[in-house]
């Protein structure tokens, strides 16, 4: 096989398109005996935030169909521990690192940011501005375009790191949140985070989750994720993006990467199966040999549409 | 170092509607599998249920000479009803051995130790019984349920720790004493037994009732947690329990087996 | 049993919550054989327009994780044909009937409801402002909070029916549309409509529904149907609602009633199963039963949340 | 008037990897069905596969005295494939019968008819071939695979119908005549046999080219269309095919079976 995996999105060249989402992953060490961490494109790590974080009190997470709801409150160690306990060993690893980061207020992004700065041990800072289960910042930046516009602005000026802005699926109209980023200075947008769900207790009348709504992830929003990625990429056809959202099988990456991802992100999967990242290496690699694939950049974005019609009647 | 392999069943044995045991080929799991771990399971194919879940080893042992890890299961919703219905020779997706361990190479032949269990809490405890008996340290075990269906292995426990040393406490008393099995524990220790350390898994407020009683008699317990649990093994900080220096630690991985004192009882 | 079902909301009485959700139970007719329709709370029928209307070229549907996509394009015999083919039968049948109504216009809209007008053997009229599979109309007055408004002030004046508006799950903010339809005139809101996904055919790299995208529906979209009607209850807490998206089960039952719901609409579940709708009334009687409860609007909106906890550092 | 029941699997018979039959309890859905008409079949437990499958039904039979309908299968997905994995005695869950079935009761014994077949096709001309041979019309099968594993049930029809009146074609000439199944058809008709009226099921081309040739030779085809679908009784309207007169006919319940005149396949 000599199939040609390498994916280049803006200046962030990745030796595979398969990546790992922020919250799946841990800080990837977790995960060190379950797969090779520098067979993967990219491992983004847990959200950072300045200061260690404590997270929401539980009950945090719920089975739903298909898919999950989280409200952990982006329970972290904080961008010191970050480098002094998990950036070094991750680099001896060998592993492509992103790092997701959030702050409740522009202040806070800016100081975390600033302080990752431009650490070449990171490849890529993902921002993120669309976690539903915060009560400060997160999707207050992700839902609002001139906000978001406004955020980005800003961090843009801390970092000489690819920026990555993640997209929050919850705002009205994704496209107009992905060209407010871009107008901004985000280099790359990965989409989706989280779409927010309730699910109930009957015995207690209760939310099963202590924060009352949660983020649904899992198959169950894969459809919702991959109409986004196709949309943006026909808004913004130059803009490259990180796709996630329920994948679980190389089908599945294939089909983001036909939308318009030019990477994907592998994320509640992982709970499922700890292996399941590497073997989706593996299993693209053999899916493009097979189909006469020579270079997995051939596939990205090669959605045929159809022109739609408008009504008829009898 | 937990491992992600697929396991063969054996052999699955019912004791009634509720409750039964399902037998696994042993793998690498059951090499590295110490009293108090756990495993995740994907319990049925495809996505439903969608999570892998949680059980506890209740022992390693071997089946028709076959090496065996096995679990003792509850029913109480769709996966543990679908991992009693797998038929034998199919292969199961199991992640383990996980957590913390009970604490047990502190003990020796001079100690006596408590084991205190509330229903489906017997699962750990009973792979704790095997071990403590071949290190000859006693244990009192005091068991407790609903009603009698709901004691299980009581030949193993006795065969293991001694009949007279097997207590139990039903809330119908249709076995051994009615009321709480904490009781049997707060009697036992009033009439002057010195419990080196107690250990204990079963529900919340089992798990409150004993953390005051061992508290007043200044004892150490170590208690096996539950809690929902997505990864398994730390990542997803789904599985938190409030702990009483304000934090939140992962029952997956600083547990299950953590210090009764570790926790803030009073948030759960 | 001696359980009282019925709900009011507004002036739309029910023999008791559970009704079925239009497109998804045809006319009603194709399912007296499965269901005695009149022991059924309502019946929304299939979405008319005032001219028959063809539908969109198939491919039409598609199966996702716990639910599916459809574009079927609105296809309908017709207002006409409805009143004169479908409606004296139902009526017959003793079925509370919903008529649930789009336009490509806002005077295609008043045109169509202004057809119905008064008619008795109509319990209420459902506007559907929240059709992600057509190109004009639909989803385009849904989305936008004021468009909605001088959609539903014109139509409030054709009828004295009772006005459902169905809401968009695909705006950004489903409390300011549901704010904008009740300030205009709607008497009960209806939510949700199906969310806009895509799914992919890996061997043609086309989309597998021929609309491109279609509306995702089932267990898949529970979560978020459920959050929104939290959300539309919690802000306007006066105003009835109709919740739908996914339920299968009287558990997903209860759940839309609890979370703040008057009554409930079963969709794509009647495909699954077409005698699901009889059964969740006589499974919803003997919960009630079981449970002590005896009047159902006991459970409305009865969920008990906990205070929503700050960030806390470490 | 269709009906909704729970029917017992009694037996499941595999032909090789990917077909097999499956013969449930009959019910009262096997006391109407007639050839052409189908089922709706909830293929796995719990909601994969989310939405039931449809399946023709190919025969009304008995085992071992138990009255059945046979469903013939090709694996193509996870419906198929889990169909075919239900234990003896399962209960499955069946909407049928559905659709409009062949017309067959305007045929005497004075006419002969054509069937065409292709692939897993065969099923509802399975059905067809048993009630003609009942009613003592002559048929010819013209029956299309890709190779010698695709055809099946070979000795059925060749009982019901005559072994000369079955002809086969398969891609790679394993059996019968290499290439396509319409070739055979056409053969015939030059041979100068006149067909009171053409029975097809088969895959969209096949149907393409058979419709062209009937054209040519203005002979009657009804064809057993497919289509994916989500009800199966004409409700959701997700199964449509375009029509000639630029409509779209719902394929369950205006179909399964249409004159070929009725479909436009330059648009199928
Ligand atoms: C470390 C650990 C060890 C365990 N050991 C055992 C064991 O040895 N034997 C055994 O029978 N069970 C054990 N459990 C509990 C077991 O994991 C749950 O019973 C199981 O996950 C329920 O799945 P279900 O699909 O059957 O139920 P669901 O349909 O998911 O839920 C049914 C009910 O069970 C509750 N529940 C769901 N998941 C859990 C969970 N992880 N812990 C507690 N309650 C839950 C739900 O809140 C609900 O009320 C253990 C749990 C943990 C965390
Ligand atoms: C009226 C009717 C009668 C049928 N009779 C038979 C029969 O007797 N025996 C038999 O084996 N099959 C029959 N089929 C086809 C059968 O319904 C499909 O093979 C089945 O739905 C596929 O389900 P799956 O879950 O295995 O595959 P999926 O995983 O759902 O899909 C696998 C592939 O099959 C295609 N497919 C899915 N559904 C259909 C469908 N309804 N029709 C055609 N292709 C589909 C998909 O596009 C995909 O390429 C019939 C279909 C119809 C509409
Ligand atoms: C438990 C959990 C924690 C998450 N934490 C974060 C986070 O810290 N930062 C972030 O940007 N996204 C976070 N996400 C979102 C995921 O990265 C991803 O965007 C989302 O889950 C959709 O992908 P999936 O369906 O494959 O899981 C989290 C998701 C889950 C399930
Ligand atoms: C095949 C199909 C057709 C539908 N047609 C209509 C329609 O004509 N008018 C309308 O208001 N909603 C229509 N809907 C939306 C449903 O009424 C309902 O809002 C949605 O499917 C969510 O509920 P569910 O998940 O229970 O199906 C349709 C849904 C499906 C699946
Ligand atoms: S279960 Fe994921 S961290 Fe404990
Ligand atoms: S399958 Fe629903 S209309 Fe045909």
């Amino acid at each position: 096989m000599s199939v040609d995996l390498a994916v280049k999105l803006g200046s962030l060249k990745l030796r595979n398109p398969i990546a790992t989402a922020s919250g799946t992953f841990g800080y990837g060490l977790e995960f060190a005996s379950f797969v090779n961490l520098k067979s993967l494109g990219a491992i983004s790590v847990k959200g950072l935030s300045l200061r260690p974080c404590l997270g929401n009190p539980p009950p945090r997470i719920c089975e739903t169909d298909a898919g999950m709801l989280n409200a952990i409150g982006l329970q972290n160690v904080g961008v010191e521990a970050f480098l002094s306990e998990k950036l070094p060993e991750l680099h001896r690893l060998g592993a492509t690192v992103i790092a997701n980061v959030w702050g409740d207020t522009e202040e806070d992004y800016e100081a975390v940011i600033t302080r990752l700065g431009d650490d070449p041990r990171l490849a890529a800072i993902e921002l993120n501005v669309s976690c539903p289960n915060v009560v400060k910042g997160g999707m207050v930046f992700g839902n609002d375009p001139q906000a978001l516009a406004l955020l980005v602005k800003r961090v843009r000026a801390c970092t000489r790191l690819p920026l990555i802005v993640k997209l929050s699926p919850n705002a009205g109209d994704v496209v107009a949140t992905a060209a407010a980023a871009v107008e901004a200075g985000a280099d790359i947008l990965s989409m989706i985070n989280t779409i927010v769900g309730l699910s109930i207790d009957l015995e207690k009348r209760e939310p099963k989750i202590g924060f009352t709504t949660g983020g649904l992830s899992g198959p169950a929003i894969r459809p919702i994720a991959l109409r986004m990625v196709w949309e943006v990429r026909r808004a913004l056809p130059g803009v490259p993006i990180f796709g996630m959202g329920g994948i679980e099988t190389v089908e599945n990456v294939l089909e983001f990467l036909i939308a318009g991802a030019d990477a994907i992100q592998v994320g509640t999967a992982n709970f499922r199966d700890p292996t399941v990242s590497g073997r989706l290496v593996r299993d693209l690699e053999k899916w493009c040999d097979r189909n006469g694939v020579e270079k997995v950049t051939e596939l990205t974005a090669t959605l045929k549409t159809r022109p739609r019609p408008e009504h008829r009647y009898a | 170092m937990a491992v992600n392999e697929s396991l063969r069943v054996i052999k699955t044995v019912r004791y009634d509607a509720l409750h039964y045991s399902v037998f696994l080929q042993a793998g690498r799991i059951g090499e590295k599998a110490q009293p108090g771990h756990f495993a995740m399971i994907q319990t049925g194919e495809g996505s439903r249920p969608f999570l892998r879940r949680a059980f506890s080893i209740a022992d390693v042992n071997s089946v028709s000479g076959v090496p065996c890890i096995e679990f003792v299961v509850k029913v109480v919703g769709l996966g543990t009803r679908l991992l009693g219905q797998f038929s034998e020779g199919a292969q199961v997706p199991v992640l383990g051995p996980l957590g913390v361990p009970f604490p047990l190479k502190d003990l020796s032949r001079h100690d006596r130790v408590a084991l205190v269990a509330g229903g489906i809490g017997l699962a750990p405890l009973l792979f704790l019984a095997h071990r403590l008996s071949e290190k000859h340290i006693q244990a009192d075990l005091f068991y407790g349920g609903r009603n009698e269906v709901d004691i299980l292995k009581r030949p193993e426990f006795e065969r293991l720790l001694g009949a007279p040393r097997c207590r139990y406490a039903t809330d119908d008393g249709s076995l051994g004493r009615k009321g709480r099995v904490t009781d049997l524990l707060e009697k036992s220790i009033e009439s002057g037994v010195v419990y080196r350390r107690v250990y204990a898994c079963g529900p919340v407020p089992m798990f409150k009732t004993l953390s005051a009683l061992l508290d007043a008699a200044r004892l150490e317990g170590i208690f096996a947690l539950e809690s929902e649990m997505a990864c398994g093994f730390g990542v997803c900080l789904g599985c938190v329990a409030p702990t009483i220096d304000g934090r939140f630690a992962t029952v997956c991985s600083e547990g299950p087996c953590l210090p009764h004192t570790v926790i803030d009882w009073e948030k759960m």
